[in-house]
């Protein structure tokens, strides 16, 4: 059976920090059509891989291959545009924008105009305009009905589990080649993780190929095709859930032997 | 241990920190939802929770940085909400914070004198010689800038400078934070150890199943609301917290 | 470059070393450009006039060396000393309540007080260049075939002489040290006791009052100000700050030299033609520097964490 | 008859708003809003939290209807038009000149500083370029070739009787090299954080005038080693440029406009079109994607790189946009004037739009046009009034016994109208710190002044192209 083609290669991408390598030689690939996780303790590099992917920083060494070309070292807007999405693990919305206005700005990639444009709103443009809010709704319905109906409401004032939904929209809207997850369960409980998962599950069904760091376990092996592991910037493991769950380094650095003996 | 004998065992000690039904804002936010925590002189107590769930909140509520806008918290059976952080931490509580937080342009050196900014007595010295022998590893490096130390260093350091305020009661924010296994466990017998001195010990941990083996007790913190209290055994037997924070299925 | 043009320039550097020491250090701990800053240096030359006439008689006849150093030296106090309570004032009531705002609102009212300020003066002290009186009775002495006057080796005396305790102060004392604590990480600071409140109107205790008596050097050195010299002298010795680092306080030390020199090389350029020039000399060096290396000589520049 | 249709207008308007109104049901609504303002914020509030509560309840009932806030934007719309018919004052109609100078100034500042948040201290400069525009291209100042004209048609004539560019072509030529300097100045410092963007403009604010004055006839530029060459007389210098061009005559059915330096009827039309068009263009430029980028950077600058958002370059745009309408002012200014000259264009004039903006409300269209027209009038004549009224009224019981006295000799010399940049320095602080969103708050921005969690608090300060120091 033939593979699916490469999305994303890492290439002996390094970076650190004054003396502190947070991310060490790391190698690896996303496939079309996959879910792969990132795992690992804590500031083990998961953050910082994210980081690098999407451009907040720029690698010390090594390469980042998307679709066949180098991202290394491009800001983050070049990134999105290349067809990287991502959310944060902290999360970061536009707190005093509505739910739809967060999304439009998810579109901002896909819409085209220029400052003459936005200065004079000619049909096209409102049209566009339109037509990208029609969208944004169904993006939204298709998350669920509730952030549906409050898509005035500002986003600060959504529930927590809201928000984090929310910023999945955005990341959604601009179509991304690529969506990258950060801990997305972050603060939620495991029934709301679970259900979260479940729509991860359905969006990736949507046609997306998904990167995601997850501190939760059950969700992780649940959902991921393939997981990478690491540990102080270093990669330890990499495989499908169950072949990294036996994998002896695994347990020594991450599920702990008591833990995995229990 | 059953419940009872807990409640028991609990009664007997007069608590060293105590929060009575503590309900914390930002703004509109609640975070904390009429939360009791008791923390009995001598022991090691552990907070588990999710990212988000308060743990951070309780923290900065115990030194003052965050105010409860009802409740009590109670130290040594005095209360201390309201009061500045200084006050708190002459009183007797020293944090390490989440993330280390040393000061990374000072020296070893300088960092922990500033943890022991309130003491006004002259035995620092004493106590400075206390972390060097705790921590031979900063005594070789204490003219060097604390940014230039590795991820475990910084936790000892951080730890020291803790001690550096002579605290009757130190909280940890995630120590095992960033370091790997063999130090996360290093980082746990130095927490015994210092316990063993007599330091009693209140921790908030991602790392469940490392926090209750050192712990006696622990509470689960879930959106504000403490979900659990019990004995570290009984915790370590409960579904839920096999579940949700030993990742088992 | 003549050894004469450096040494004027040393000597108007050593002045922006030292007021750009003042906007460094509140940079450094609350990230805040204060605007103010220059004409709290300004007030501070004002009000020194009074204290240097009083002890030392301005109709013509020659005040002895101890008359003169009495006089700086008490201007100096009495300037530094009301300088910085000014400062401390300032933060209090303008700066501090905005301390989490967004970072436009303290900035905009760091400009309304030194509208305030400059405003004050011009109605104290009038809108013409007021003459400062004379402290120390012209010499000049020849070193290595040099030429020194007296006044010279007073600002740089004076100037080495306040960097240096700055920084043995800052790098040396407990307290300095709870300031370089309070910068690196607040949080973190007030955790371990530090009352961050106190620690930051220090900064502005010690930044101001090292303006003040910085502007009795100026004073004796220039001869005469006006109410608004403050602004480019502030503007200039910024420069100097981000030139050197901003937040680094040996950064703006060498960065006042350099912005001091500079300036008394192209004043002196093509026939009088530099000294419309310099400005926009000085200028372009502020914006070449954010261009190419932001972080300035001495800094660091650290990515955010996310 | 002019007056008649005016008011018959104005009349028309009014009552089909209350028929509207009324049909929508506006009192009752209003009514139990503000009942329900006056009774919560009762004790606690004060006075003035009720009135702003008040102005708050009107806005938002008002708001609920679109028609309404149209119709009223008319009858506005007919008072400003007929203004100048009604005030027989050609002093008072030339004050009205000047403050709409400088509405459409804080206008653009607006954009700079209220839609993208960027502090431009020196937005001045981009007035002075706008207006340097207009007196070196419509003016005898530039004497090109020996005898008569080069080129002569309508839009342009050049000839030894210097450049004439029409005023209408001159509108976007003057935009438009306002924005290209906006664009040099802004690019090598939009990439930093926001407070070295205010020093550096201030720099450029201080540079601007000094060039200009340095670019005249007297004046060489070195080049090093002594050497000197000459500058060709392109500002004139110190001295002012006069003789600058007035818009022809339009002559359109009913509307005979002859620009005459004598009558400010015809440059008050003038500028009330450039004005409403200018708001309609700020007004869709606000809800397009373009202004939604600057909302989200302002709000998030991390996550809206995330989303695509190219930060340096929509702040440029910002900044570019801020100065063409600036060039505008400059153009309506230096056309009204017939002269420019450099020191007109100081960091005082910067400040003084800046402070419209603030007084208005950052980022709200009829706050800053209310802000300009305020201070604008503060400016040119209240506050002169204002002094002489005082000095008049002290001057009356300084001889009056002890404190009384004392009082009445301040107040016979108190020199308000040489204290303007105190007074802008004090409504700077005050407006800080006791109402940051402004007399007319935008909504959004209101919100953004008082973060409500601490994390929107911290969110607030990160920035992605930042430059921490953290040290001492």
């Amino acid at each position: 059976m033939a593979q699916p083609p490469v999305l994303l290669e890492t290439q002996a991408l390094t970076r650190s920090f004054g003396g502190l390598t947070a991310v060490d030689n790391l190698d690896f690939v996303v496939r079309k059509d996959e879910i792969v996780s990132l795992i690992g303790p804590n500031g083990a590099g998961k953050s910082t891989v994210f980081n690098l992917i999407s451009g907040i920083y720029p690698p010390t060494a090594g390469r980042i291959l998307f679709k066949g070309v180098n991202i290394a070292g491009l800001k983050p807007d070049r990134v999105e545009r290349q067809g990287i999405a991502r959310t944060f693990q902290t999360l970061r919305l536009f707190a005093n924008m509505t739910v739809l206005e967060n999304v439009l700005v998810g579109f901002h990639s896909r819409l085209k105009s220029n400052v003459i444009e936005d200065l004079i709103r000619p049909p096209w443009v409102a049209r566009a305009e339109r037509d990208a809010v029609e969208e944004a709704r169904q993006l939204l319905r298709m998350l669920g009905q509730r952030l549906y109906t409050q898509q005035e409401f500002r986003a600060a004032d959504l529930a927590y589990a809201d928000r984090r939904l929310l910023e999945l929209a955005r990341a959604m809207a601009s179509q991304p080649d690529l969506l990258m997850l950060d801990e997305p369960t972050a603060g939620m409980n495991p029934s709301e993780a679970a259900d979260f998962m479940e729509l991860i599950r359905r969006v990736h069904d949507r046609g997306f190929t998904i990167l995601l760091i997850e501190h939760n376990l059950s969700v992780v092996m649940g959902v991921s095709q393939r997981i990478t592991v690491l540990d102080y910037g270093l990669k330890i493991s990499e495989g499908t859930p169950d072949e990294v769950r036996r994998d002896e380094r695994v347990i020594e650095a991450y599920l702990g032997r008591k833990a995995a003996t229990a | 241990m059953t419940n009872e004998s807990l409640r028991h065992t609990l009664e007997e000690k007069q608590p060293l920190l105590e929060f009575r039904g503590v309900d914390t804002y930002y703004g509109s936010l609640h975070i904390l939802k009429s939360v009791d925590y008791r923390v009995g002189e001598g022991e090691i107590v552990a907070l588990l929770g999710a990212n988000g769930a308060g743990k951070t909140t309780t923290m900065k509520t115990i030194l003052g940085i965050v105010r409860p806008r009802s409740g009590q918290v109670l130290f040594e059976g005095k209360r201390i909400d309201g009061e500045q952080t200084g006050r708190i931490v002459e009183a007797g509580i020293a944090p390490v914070p989440e993330g280390r937080r040393v000061f990374p342009r000072l020296t070893v050196l300088d960092n922990l004198k500033m943890g022991a900014w309130t003491r006004k007595d002259g035995q620092v010295k004493q106590d400075m010689d206390r972390v060097y022998d705790l921590f031979p590893r900063l005594a070789e490096r204490k003219n060097q800038q604390a940014g230039t130390l590795s991820g475990g260093e910084q936790q000892m350091l951080a730890i020291g400078r803790a001690l550096m305020a002579r605290p009757r009661l130190m909280i940890m924010d995630e120590p095992s934070m960033g370091l790997s296994p063999i130090l996360t466990e290093r980082v746990f017998d130095t927490v015994v150890e210092i316990n063993k001195q007599g330091t009693t010990i209140f921790m908030v941990e991602q790392n469940a199943y490392m926090a209750l083996q050192v712990a006696v007790r622990g509470y689960v913190l879930q959106t504000g609301e403490v979900v659990l209290a019990d004995t570290a055994p009984n915790l370590l037997a409960s579904d839920m917290v096999r579940k949700a924070y030993l990742g088992e299925t | 470059m003549t050894l004469d043009v450096l040494i004027s320039g040393v000597v108007l550097g050593s002045l922006y070393a030292i007021v750009a020491l003042g906007y460094t250090m509140v940079y450094g701990i609350i990230e805040l450009i204060n605007f103010a800053h220059g004409d709290v240096f300004t007030l501070g030359a004002f009000i020194s006039i009074p204290v240097i006439q009083a002890i030392i008689s301005q109709n013509g006849s020659t005040p002895t060396l101890g008359q003169s150093i009495f006089a700086i030296g008490a201007a100096m106090v009495v300037a530094a000393l009301c300088c910085a309570v000014v400062g401390v004032v300032i933060e209090r009531v303008a700066y501090r309540r905005l301390r989490n705002a967004p970072r436009l609102a303290p900035l905009i009212t760091a400009i309304g007080v030194s509208l305030i300020m400059e405003n004050a003066m011009a109605q104290w002290q009038g809108g013409l260049p007021v003459f400062y009186p004379t402290a120390l009775q012209p010499s000049s002495y020849t070193i290595l075939g040099t030429t020194l006057t007296n006044t010279q080796i007073l600002v740089i005396l004076g100037a080495l002489a306040m960097m240096l305790g700055l920084d043995m102060f800052v790098n040396r004392t407990t307290i300095g040290k709870a300031m370089r604590a309070v910068a690196q990480d607040r949080e973190a600071a007030s955790m371990m006791g530090i009352n961050v409140n106190f620690i930051i109107s220090l900064t502005f205790f010690v930044g101001s009052a090292l303006a003040g008596a910085g502007a009795v050097l100026y004073g004796i050195d220039l001869g005469s100000l006006g109410y608004d010299s403050g602004f480019t002298l502030g503007l200039f010795a910024f420069t100097a700050a981000v030139l050197g680092g901003i937040g680094n306080i040996r950064g703006a030390m060498i960065g006042g030299l350099i912005i001091g020199i500079l300036q008394e090389y192209v004043s002196g350029l093509g026939n009088g033609v530099g000294t419309e020039w310099y400005d926009t000399a000085i200028f372009s060096v502020l914006v070449l520097i954010l261009v190419f290396r932001p972080s300035g000589i001495l800094g660091t520049n650290t990515a955010e964490k996310v | 008859m002019t007056r008649l249709v005016f008011l018959v207008l104005a009349l028309v308007i009014a009552v089909v708003w209350v028929a509207r109104a009324v049909q929508v049901g506006v009192n009752r609504r209003l009514a139990g809003r503000l009942a329900a303002v006056w009774r919560t914020t009762g004790s606690a509030g004060g006075l003035l939290h009720k009135l702003a509560g008040s102005l708050r309840a009107v806005r938002e009932v008002l708001g609920e209807d679109p028609w309404l806030s149209r119709l009223l934007l008319l009858l506005v719309l007919d008072v400003a038009v007929a203004y100048p018919v009604f005030d027989s004052s050609d002093v008072r109609v030339g004050t009205a000149d000047q403050a709409e100078v400088f509405v459409l100034l804080a206008l653009g500042l607006n954009i700079v500083v209220g839609f993208a948040g960027l502090l431009d201290l020196g937005y001045a400069a981009f007035f002075a370029i706008g207006a340097y525009t207009a007196a070196l291209l419509a003016s005898t100042h530039f004497s090109v070739g020996k005898h008569g004209s080069i080129v002569s048609n309508l839009l342009l004539s050049v000839g030894n009787g210097g450049i004439h560019f029409n005023f209408f072509a001159l509108i976007p030529l003057a935009a438009l090299v306002a924005a290209f300097f906006g664009i040099l100045f802004g690019a090598p410092t939009l990439r930093l954080r926001g407070d070295y963007l205010a020093i550096v403009t201030l720099g450029f604010g201080e540079i601007v005038p000094k060039v200009v004055s340095n670019l005249g006839a007297s004046n060489s530029l070195f080049l090093g080693r002594g050497n000197t060459l000459p500058v060709p007389n392109i500002t004139n210098g110190v001295n002012n440029i006069v003789g600058i061009d007035k818009p022809p005559d339009v002559h359109i059915g009913p509307i005979h406009w002859t620009f005459q330096t004598n009558d400010p009827r015809p440059w008050y039309f003038l500028g009330v079109i450039i004005i409403v068009i200018s708001i309609v263009m700020i007004t869709r430029l606000r809800g397009s994607r373009l202004g939604r980028c600057w909302v989200a950077i302002r709000e998030d600058e991390i996550a809206a790189a995330h989303a695509g958002v190219n930060i340096t370059g929509a702040r440029l745009t910002a900044f570019a946009l801020g100065a063409a309408f600036s060039g505008f002012g400059g153009l309506l200014y230096a056309t009204q004037l017939g002269t420019v000259s450099y020191d007109l264009f100081t960091f005082s004039v910067s400040v003084t739009i800046l402070v419209m903006v603030i007084l208005g409300g950052i980022g709200s269209v009829p706050g800053v046009i209310i802000g300009g027209i305020i201070v604008s009038y503060l400016n040119q004549s209240w506050l002169t009034t204002l002094s002489a009224w005082l000095n008049t009224q002290g001057g009356s019981f300084d001889h009056a016994w002890g404190p009384i006295g004392a009082l009445g000799a301040w107040l016979h010399t108190v020199p308000l109208a040489t204290a303007k940049p105190m007074i802008f320095g004090i409504i700077l602080v005050l407006m800080m710190l006791l109402r940051p969103q402004g007399l007319i708050p935008e909504r959004r921005r209101a919100r953004e002044f008082r973060p409500e969690t601490e994390q929107e608090a911290q969110e607030e300060l990160e920035e992605l192209y930042t430059l921490r120091t953290g040290e001492i």
